[in-house]
């Protein structure tokens, strides 16, 4: 089991020796059961960490955020950032040093494993009590969580109530890491790896266009998918084709010419796009921490869209993301025996 | 790219808007070669000159579908005669996901192809087309991803 | 207001006027309406422009308010609907709606002093007022025009400049030398500085750079302006112009509906989110 | 609003079915299931099976009268010539909304002062117009996170509604607010029976029982607008803001946000076609303020923080005198990072 008083003790120390220039890892939150990311500065302030089954977010994406602030603020403080970081969120951080976009030595990565049993599904677990408020969940032992409502604690077996991708992870133990709490516990395979994509793969072709053309005309269009993502760190996105990173010797014409891709509108042909693109940009970057489908508030399954892609990366090219990071990329190599017969 | 795709429609019957990303160094040459040896083949394909295959962005084949063409086929030198050496190695795996990509969602899958067509391939490439023709005029006009214009 | 806010009128481009070339080329276009259509506007009121297929955006009417038959804009090259417009001849048609915006107090500033400091395309939005004030000279004191540009050929508004003197102290300036100039060399604040303008019963009207306007505003109060004898434009974002959008929100104002003109009175209460 | 209009009736709640039926010249919404778990309103295709027990929509009403898209008008032009515009004004056909909780419905009160105040919007009060909303009084709170009595809403509140509903044992407490709502009574005719004394203290005690459940408390309300305004330049802004992704949930399924985008969406280049068009914006895009020079106004995540708090319970306050939020709880719970208006309101907005 996961001793968070000794995951803190490591935060505060980083932060009192001044090795680290802050700690992203996780805090109780005030609006509901999850956890929310929280970066801390003040040694004193990592007492408010937390390591339970409610810390759902992929903390990788506060290192995108942190390089962006940074570029702003013109910071020079070259000390690293540390990271509290879960199986996938590991394999983010991988991908993201594999495509250069920081350094190794400017992050300290505090791996924590989330035991034989992943993280909480709020919705799933909001079903399983029936209307009764969850305080508070809990990891017990490696099958189990320990949920905590107004009638006292219960303890209700993790498969039933655990988040889509955690069943379906292939390597929930962090992958990369300066330090890591919890035990190693790589394997939990509870389903078959991409069990939900083979499945909606038997359906026929037009159920299949009838089910997502459903699921495209729902999008809002808030893109909380994109942003919550840490591999959508684009400084321009084609659906911000109007507006894009302007530079002081960006030209007038450089402004004028460019090409509006996708239109603002939530039609269905736009909104089909917009994800499809997502989709494809993934492709052999996608850890599959599911973020996108979380952070869905109209529940688009964009797990679902994104891990086709996944399947064929392993399955096909065996490729797996964010496993290592000296790796060339998918896109970036190809073998002689890749998939021929498809071409005419 | 929206003007090309808006070729005549024939009176008599559907006639598809192809959109064909043709490599500059084979495929394009190729599509030359078959009209300068008169070579009898469906003009519904819109050839679009890129410089490799290996340059040919996803975006490219969403882009053409949102604005309504009924095919898009990308076509490349044969592996082993890139004139980047290896673009069309990548463009391989790139495409391949994309197909993927489009038949999961639900695109029909005889609307995405990819060829392989030399510069000295003119009736490969007529070939190439009138077979794609043919298989779009048994799955009607793209619908699915085209945006209402 | 019953009509559509958003519908624009028909405006026919009468005349384009090169202002200034190169990367950052400024036009000058004269709009007048079609169809007998139109509206008259204030010093300092704001149009949007509409080219149709590319957008809209919001700029500053250049012509008096006692002209009537056009509107001039002057427009620098700088976005995809700028660059449309640049890309215009004579004769096309554009969409105009507007006018938005609150106005200079110009009939409160009668007896006074005015002094304009403008930089770059900036003597746009302000060239209204000049263009008032002479045209009703002998209802204000003295007046002087404080302008500048990055170089003699960045100057706009040459020969309207030149026409003023006689009229109007004109002081220009350049930001570095040059062959064959006569005016001031360095920057506008400095200018200002040097001809120190007398604080008294005057009015100081400022645009230009964000830069320069700090500086200028810094001067001035060193010359002994008050606060409320300073006045400014801002400018933010727009889609609307009627206040709804939300765009050009800064505090509780729209710049839209309650700018483009501040008194530095008013505008150093207002968040510095513009 | 005014007691001459206000009409009190019971209906028996299996009579629901009987009544939508009877209102079949307008089309009727009422919440639904859109996905698991996915609350929206949909229109009504079963009346019996309408239930008005629901949690909190995902999607507020306002899409009703400020749809993600509406075209403004239509334009074609040959170049060198005058274009042709063609004025897009909405006429749909009457609608009656069902379910509306109290907190969406003084959205709607906000969203009209926004679209109705100095210039009328067309395309807003065309669509207003058209649409009649019934509430449902909240008797238990359809959300954890509910806060509509700190900021001066209830959870049986009847501004911007023309109907409040509020069930009873087996019956609903019917309320005529607006002359459109007693016509919609009417066309019930029968099936509503005069709400007797005792009907009339059964609601009063379920109003009071609702309004007595616990929720999250904002603390002088009055005080908030000032406190922000001396928060302004708080460091606290960027450092709750660390966790914020720049998503448009909080706005876009906010019941008051109004702020929206007008683009070109162009059918064709030559002759130029297209639609001017307008969508729903989110202050909290980075690209919302950005001028064409690259600019930005606010920039950082915190700038924008800001922005939204402050505009809803500063800035509208200090233009039209109430907040503009009606402590729905959508921002709140749909927070992928758990960023909550009400934590960020007790930091920065008390003196």
């Amino acid at each position: 089991m996961i001793d968070v008083a000794a995951l803190k003790a490591h935060a505060k120390s980083l932060l009192e020796k001044g090795s680290v220039r802050a700690v992203i890892g996780y805090r109780k939150s005030t609006a509901g059961l999850l956890a929310e990311p929280a970066t801390i500065a003040d040694a004193d302030a990592t007492d408010d960490l937390i390591f339970d089954p409610t810390c759902v977010q992929n903390l990788a994406l506060y290192l995108v955020n942190d390089k962006k602030e940074r570029v702003h603020s013109r910071s020079d403080d070259k000390r690293p950032i540390a990271v509290v970081a879960k199986g996938c969120d590991s394999r983010a951080i991988t991908v993201l040093l594999q495509e250069k976009h920081f350094p190794r030595e400017s992050v300290h990565v505090i791996g924590v494993s989330c035991e034989g049993t992943g993280v909480v599904d709020a919705r799933k677990l909001a079903k399983k009590l029936d209307g009764k408020k969850a305080l508070s969940v809990n990891f017990d032992g490696s099958e189990a969580f320990s949920i905590t409502t107004e009638d006292g604690a219960q303890s209700i077996p993790a498969a039933e109530v655990m988040a889509e991708r955690c069943l379906e992870c292939r390597s929930a133990h962090p992958t990369l890491s300066d330090m890591t709490f919890g035990e190693a516990k790589s394997e939990r395979a509870l389903h078959a790896p991409f069990q939900a994509v083979k499945h909606k793969m038997k359906d026929e072709q037009d159920n299949r266009w009838a089910f997502w053309a459903r699921q495209f005309d729902r999008c809002l269009r808030c893109y909380a998918c994109r942003s919550v993502c840490p591999m959508c760190y684009c400084e321009e996105c084609v659906v911000d084709s109007i507006n894009f990173a302007v530079l002081p010797d960006t030209t007038a014409d450089e402004k004028a010419d460019r090409i509006k891709w996708i239109e603002r509108s939530p039609a269905r042909s736009e909104t089909a796009m917009y994800h499809m693109v997502r989709a494809i940009h993934l492709a052999g970057r996608c850890v599959d921490c599911a973020e996108c489908e979380r952070v869905c508030p109209v529940n688009i399954p964009l797990r679902l869209l994104n891990t086709r892609l996944e399947m064929e990366a392993f399955e096909t090219f065996e490729y797996n993301p964010g496993s290592d990071m000296n790796a060339p990329t998918l896109t970036s190599s190809f073998r002689d025996t890749d998939p021929n017969s498809f071409i005419r | 790219m929206a003007n090309a795709v808006e070729t005549a429609k024939d009176e008599t019957g559907f006639e598809p808007k192809i959109v064909a990303f043709l490599c500059k160094w084979c495929s394009s040459a190729g599509s030359d070669l078959a009209g300068v040896s008169r070579l009898q083949y469906p003009s519904n394909a819109v050839p679009i000159t890129i410089m490799c295959s290996g340059s040919m962005s996803p975006m490219f084949v969403l882009s053409a579908f949102n604005k309504g063409a009924d095919g898009v086929l990308v076509s490349g030198c044969h592996p082993g005669d890139c004139h980047y050496l290896k673009g069309n190695f990548f463009a391989r795996r790139k495409i391949y996901l994309v197909q993927k990509l489009l038949q999961f969602v639900g695109l029909e899958n005889d609307r995405f192809r990819m060829s392989w067509v030399s510069a000295a391939e003119g009736v490969k490439f007529a070939g190439v087309v009138d077979e794609f023709v043919k298989d779009i005029k048994k799955l009607g006009p793209q619908t699915r991803l085209k945006a209402k214009r | 207001m019953s009509q559509n806010a958003y519908l624009p009128k028909l405006g026919r481009i009468a005349a384009i006027k090169e202002e200034v070339a190169g990367a950052r080329a400024i036009k000058t276009f004269r709009i007048e309406f079609v169809n007998g259509d139109g509206f008259e506007h204030d010093c300092g009121q704001c149009a949007m422009i509409s080219v149709f297929g590319k957008g809209e955006s919001m700029i500053s009417i250049a012509s008096a308010p006692h002209v009537k038959d056009y509107k001039q804009f002057s427009i620098m090259r700088t976005g995809r609907v700028t660059t449309a417009l640049h890309d215009l001849n004579v004769g096309d048609v554009v969409g105009v709606r507007g006018p938005y915006g609150n106005k200079f107090p110009v009939k409160d500033w009668k007896g006074k002093n005015l002094i304009f400091i403008g930089g770059g395309c900036g003597l746009a939005p302000i060239w209204p007022v000049v263009q008032t004030a002479v045209n009703e000279r002998r209802q204000f004191g003295n007046i002087t025009v404080f302008y500048g540009g990055r170089s003699s050929r960045d100057i706009m508004y040459r020969n309207e400049l030149e026409k003023l003197k006689g009229d109007v102290d004109v002081h220009l300036s350049i930001d570095a030398q040059e062959e064959g100039w006569d005016g001031y060399c360095g920057f506008v604040p400095a200018n200002v500085m040097t001809k120190a303008p007398k604080a008294d019963n005057a009015i100081a009207i400022t645009c230009g750079p964000p830069i320069m306007i700090k500086y200028v505003i810094q001067n001035l109060k060193e010359l002994g302006f008050e606060d409320d004898m300073i006045y400014t434009t801002i400018e933010n974002k727009m889609k609307c112009g009627i206040g709804k959008c939300g765009r050009c929100n800064v505090g509780k104002d729209y710049v839209c509906v309650n700018g483009p003109v501040y008194s530095w009175a008013a505008l150093k209460d207002l968040p510095q989110e513009y | 609003m005014t007691k001459t209009v206000a009409m009190e009736k019971m209906l028996n709640k299996a009579d629901l079915a009987a009544w939508m039926g009877k209102l079949d010249s307008h089309r009727l919404f009422s919440p639904a299931l859109e996905d698991e778990d996915v609350w929206n309103y949909m229109p009504v295709e079963e009346a019996a099976k309408v239930l008005l027990n629901h949690p909190n929509t995902v999607r507020p009403p306002k899409g009703f009268v400020f749809p993600q898209r509406e075209v403004l008008y239509e334009y074609s032009q040959v170049p060198g010539e005058a274009p042709v515009l063609n004025e897009t004004l909405p006429d749909p056909a009457p609608a009656v909304v069902f379910g509306v909780r109290p907190c969406d419905s003084r959205g709607l009160v906000r969203q009209d002062i926004v679209f109705t105040k100095e210039y009328e919007d067309p395309y807003y009060q065309g669509r207003r117009a058209k649409v009649i909303y019934v509430g449902q009084a909240c008797n238990q709170p359809p959300s954890p996170n509910c806060f509509c009595m700190s900021v001066g809403g209830s959870p049986c509140a009847e501004d911007g509604l023309d109907v409040l509903m509020t069930e009873l044992d087996g019956k609903y407490h019917v309320k005529a607010l607006t002359p459109r709502g007693s016509e919609l009574l009417a066309k019930g005719g029968e099936l509503f029976k005069d709400a007797q004394a005792a009907d009339k203290a059964a609601v009063e005690k379920a109003h009071a029982s609702a309004k007595a459940h616990p929720q999250r408390p904002i603390k002088d309300l009055g005080k908030v607008a000032g406190a922000l305004k001396a928060n302004f330049d708080s460091p606290a802004w960027d450092e709750m803001a660390k966790a914020c992704i720049g998503c448009g949930i909080c706005t876009f399924l906010c019941p008051t946000c109004h702020c929206f985008d007008i683009s070109d969406e162009v059918k064709c280049s030559s002759p130029c076609k297209g639609e001017r068009v307008r969508t729903w914006d989110s202050c909290q895009f980075p690209d919302f303020t950005m001028h064409t020079s690259g600019h930005n106004p606010r920039e950082t995540l915190g700038s924008r923080l800001r922005q939204r708090v402050c505009h809803k319970f500063l800035y509208f306050v200090e233009n039209h005198d109430t907040q503009q939020c009606t402590g729905c709880g959508r921002c709140v719970s749909l927070c992928p990072v758990g960023i909550d208006i009400v934590s960020v309101v007790e930091r920065l907005g008390q003196p």
